[in-house]
């Protein structure tokens, strides 16, 4: 359990500087923010007359950034967003990842390594050493991997086409990566059924694995109720999690709370 | 031994701390984590006849360290999917509020019913909802409206009644008198304040919703002031809720004649922990006014205002 | 340059910052010096027909930053003695509008009467008056009132009559409504919330009068609340008041609706110099807004709020 | 103008731990109050179910105290409060005495001594020397003299009935020191006609006179008017005025306004 967000939530107003089209369904706006933020936390990005999501940071420097991905209505105005348009930003809430670790696996699905991306960066400025697994519907998707390689030991790709690196999925390649050891951390964000098979390899391997989770946000202040998973709450307890309190949670994988917070499936 | 026990009637709490409806109160797991964390019970969120998804984000807005403002829009599970999630809590030990809310009165009557079966130990009627006939205005504006849900929920359930109000009333001890009159066996005061977050350099309302309710620190004396009024004028228990973060804000309501109260803001403020602190902010309250009770305290500031 | 002026109908003042009714209004001198100090304007305390001692203290609590509670009982040195404290500061030359309040609509209109020849510009409606035949509850809770009022006052002077409300009812609108179809020139929204303090130690209010009005930085989301409403619903200018401390908080009740502001509790929190600094921010505001007028942001949030 | 008075003067409610009858028509009462006072400034003193009054600070210490004389019905039935009674207090409010001069004459009158002492023995604790010249309507009512004794260069009495000291106004005593020369300030409260005479005085040897000035208080806070004098406040601007300010207010030792903010006679 964290401190409050009561602290570090309000709302301010940011202007988009810079935008990247980082791969065809995926962008990074960047704005300035005032606030520390670390790597793991998210912020509520506001489209004014539109709605607000969270979204991971995947820059928590002076300049922030997040990276969207193109899902539905709101995603695609968001990312659709130019320099100088003006978007509403609160936070950052929720907890961080523990960058003590110096030997870690990174393990990244999809738009997922948004948020693993500045974990890294940070882990390895503090001399940790960071290899990275990252998978992709296909080689134009492939999140970040320019990005990461200045500060990875090794970059592993997977492709569900084979396009770029190992065909298939990147649980594969990450199940051979910890089980031939020499890893004390495993950080991973994306699909849930992807996490699942991490959380599973890292037991096997008696190697902690922290996971990154997403569920449905409203307040993102604790007390909406809206990110219910178990008995936490993603926005304060959360996002990032330790594998054996997500092994624990009967909905980890399997089902989450749609916005009127009826249990449907994942 | 100091008696954090609290009575509302005929129901009785371990202590007089529930959870306020609205928060943590979508799923069963997290009422019941409010019960764990030391509340004395626990309210549901407001349920309806069915899911509801409420309004678009934003649907909350920090007002610096003074509260909240939300338009949450009412979303909730539906009656149908609910039962599951108070199972789980009641499992778990928490006494279960269930609160309702329809556009009406048969509407609230058909959710009581459904609720009666599910283990919850009252009713609390939501009555902020706008009525289906009126014109946005809500239900529990009007007399008349609130003493015909109260009365048509009272017929439906054998359970306790009780009647949240809305404070955005010129006279809120008028709709309690109408609640209690219709048959409810406590009132709950208040819901939040209407109030409104614009941000100047966007000029357009913060909440998608444009008007929101006002909650925490800055509407204490407002429900402070709906308590005593309200005290002054029924005679049926009173639950107090608005702005409550610490033990001395409790004591203050119990003055001013509430036999249990409701936390919500600061569940998120002070994080879940608020219940045990201000337990034993409570304990320690009460043994330095060499009181061992809380009962002897409900309502005493209106005897003392009368002393010399 | 930045043009601060602000126009309420046929009145120009050189800032949108007045002072409202209440603070610093007793004495003549003191209306002057927040004049001096920057105010565009001031309202005087609201005059009655006779001297007024008020409450016995303690009238004033101080709700930790929030704001304040009071209960002062409209202490007033009545309408033969003020006219000269309005010399005083329209000599000084500070616009001056007249606050009055009565119990009857005859009332009302005498004093109205009684003010115009003073050199007031305005003349305001404190209808916060328990009414003289109801039962307890404020003229201003009423719209039949409302309107009495104000169509008495109308035809009693040539002066802008100013009605001030209460948001201590359901739907603020509504007055406004009833106020603006009876002559009013201009809306005051809003007076003081109702609210109590109670001290646990001593078991009993803290303000000799039991309940009090709620002032400051709580109110403002619930006063922008019922500029936004009033602001929907009538055409005729709307002064905003309520928890005002910055040039920001000015400019989300402009945006709001209103053509000019009043400042009460923020005399008291940020001292009078309160007016010059907000006027610096408002000027900073408006060019980093990249506006240069304030006029054309009066109400521009809900024309914001529809477009996508 | 002063800072606001909005971060000091939350209420609190304390005990009081003492009582001393200080002359036959005037009380101390010492109480713990925790917040930090000087002397000069006052408090709002509640007794509880009755009205609230300001108190000038006789006691500026851990241990607060104030010393009321009976006037009306609630002074009266303030300063019969004992030991163990409850008050609520709140302050302290207002400005203080500049302790810097070296060579202070203190002329008091009746209770305002109340307000002059701490000032005095603070001076004194701080190397200045203390002259002063007390009056009373009779001996039996002489305030503070004994408690004033041990930090003074010298005390001057004067009563009307001659009982003690000198035979008459204080004001003769004060207009006779400040003749003679020597001090580098005059700190002054009592009657507005004999504060006036001490001003008048000042002025001829061009020494500077404060005087701690009462009028009607509701607020204390710089709200309500209650307390206006001339273009000032009395709880924030005052209760202590240079004598030239003094002077130049028509209200002064001439009109103070009532509950209803009529002026009236002083
Ligand atoms: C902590 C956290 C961090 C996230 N970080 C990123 C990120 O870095 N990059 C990124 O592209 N996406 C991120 N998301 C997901 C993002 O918030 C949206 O869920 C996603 O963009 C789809 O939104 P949409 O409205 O466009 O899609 P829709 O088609 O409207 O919805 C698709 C699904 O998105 C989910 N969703 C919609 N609204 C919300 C909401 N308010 N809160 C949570 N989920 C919602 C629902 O499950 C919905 O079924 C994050 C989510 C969370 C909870
Ligand atoms: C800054 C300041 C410091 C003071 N310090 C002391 C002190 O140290 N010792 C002391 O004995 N008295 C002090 N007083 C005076 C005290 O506050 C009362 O005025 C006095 O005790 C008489 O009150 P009463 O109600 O008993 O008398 P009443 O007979 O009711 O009134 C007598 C007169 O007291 C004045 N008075 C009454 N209520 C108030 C009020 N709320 N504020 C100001 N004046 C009022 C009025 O002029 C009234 O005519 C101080 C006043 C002020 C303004
Ligand atoms: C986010 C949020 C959601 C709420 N939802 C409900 C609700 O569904 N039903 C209800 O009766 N009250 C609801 N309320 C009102 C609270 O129960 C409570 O009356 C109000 O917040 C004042 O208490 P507080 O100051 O402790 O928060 C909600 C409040 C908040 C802040
Ligand atoms: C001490 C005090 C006295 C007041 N007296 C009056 C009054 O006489 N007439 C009136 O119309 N409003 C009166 N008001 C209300 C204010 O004019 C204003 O409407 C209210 O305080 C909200 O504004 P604020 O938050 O800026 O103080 C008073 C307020 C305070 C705090
Ligand atoms: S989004 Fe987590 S509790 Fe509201
Ligand atoms: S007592 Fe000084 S302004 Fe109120």
């Amino acid at each position: 359990m964290n401190a409050s967000p009561w602290d570090s939530g309000l709302r301010e107003v940011c202007t988009v500087v810079a935008r990247e089209q980082e791969t065809p369904s995926t962008v990074t706006l960047r704005f300035e923010y005032s606030k520390e933020a670390h790597p793991g936390q998210f912020v509520m990005v506001w489209l004014p007359g539109d709605d607000e999501l969270p979204m991971s940071l995947s820059y928590t420097g002076r300049e922030k950034g997040v990276t969207v991905k193109a899902m539905g209505d709101t995603s695609r105005r968001i990312l659709s967003a130019g320099p100088g348009t003006k978007i509403g930003i609160r936070g950052p809430y929720g907890n961080r990842f523990d960058l003590s670790p110096q030997h870690i696996l990174v393990v990244g699905g999809g738009s997922g390594t948004a948020v693993l991306a500045p974990a890294a960066e940070e882990a390895h400025g503090q001399g940790a050493e960071v290899t990275f697994a990252l998978g992709a519907t296909t080689a134009r998707e492939m999140l970040f991997a320019d990005r990461l390689r200045p500060v990875a030991k090794a970059v592993h790709l997977a492709t569900d086409d084979g396009s770029a690196g190992h065909h298939g999925y990147v649980t594969a390649v990450a199940d051979r990566l910890i089980s031939e050891g020499g890893f004390d951390a495993v950080w991973t964000c994306g699909p849930e059924v992807m996490m699942r098979k991490v959380l599973a390899a890292g037991e096997r391997a008696s190697v902690p694995v922290f996971g990154s989770v997403e569920r449905q946000m409203k307040c993102s202040l604790g007390l909406c109720d809206a990110c219910a998973l178990g008995p936490y709450h993603v926005c304060i307890d959360g996002p990032v999690f330790p594998g054996h309190v997500l092994r624990g949670l009967e909905e980890f994988g399997r089902s989450k709370r749609d916005p009127s917070g009826r249990l449907v499936p994942v | 031994m100091t008696e954090l026990k609290a009575e509302v009637g005929t129901l009785s709490f371990r202590n007089p701390l529930l959870l306020a409806s609205g928060i943590w109160g979508e799923s069963g797991r997290s009422l019941l984590g409010a019960y764990e964390a030391g509340a004395g019970g626990v309210v549901s969120k407001s349920i309806g006849a069915e899911p509801r998804a409420g309004y678009p984000n934003p649907t909350v807005e920090q007002y610096g360290q003074w509260g909240f403002l939300n338009a949450m829009g009412l979303p909730n599970p539906g009656i149908a999917a609910y039962p599951e999630e108070i199972r789980i809590a009641r499992q778990g030990g928490a006494p279960v509020v269930g609160s309702i809310f329809a556009p009406t009165a048969e509407g609230f009557a058909e959710l009581a019913t459904a609720m009666e079966p599910t283990g919850v130990c009252a009713i609390e009627l939501n009555l902020s909802c706008p009525h289906a006939k009126g014109l946005g205005s809500e239900i529990g504006q009007d007399p008349a409206l609130v003493a015909e849900v109260t009365k048509a929920v009272r017929k439906a359930t054998k359970l306790p009644v009780w009647v949240k109000l809305t404070p955005n009333v010129a006279d809120i001890a008028l709709l309690a008198e109408a609640a209690e009159r219709a048959g409810a066996d406590a009132i709950t005061a208040i819901n939040t304040v209407r109030g409104l977050a614009i941000d100047p350099i966007l000029r357009r309302p913060v909440l998608a919703n444009g008007l929101g309710g006002l909650s925490g620190p800055a509407i204490k004396p407002i429900g402070l002031a709906c308590v005593w009024q309200i005290f002054e004028r029924v005679k049926i228990p009173i639950v107090g809720v608005g702005g409550i973060r610490s033990g001395r804000d409790v004591l203050e309501y119990i003055l001013a004649g509430a036999r249990a109260v409701q936390l919500g803001t600061a569940v998120a403020t002070d994080t879940v922990r608020v219940f045990s602190r201000i337990s034993a902010e409570l304990e320690k309250e009460l043994s330095s006014l060499g009181t061992t009770s809380l009962s002897e305290l409900v309502g005493a500031a209106h005897a003392g205002r009368d002393q010399a």
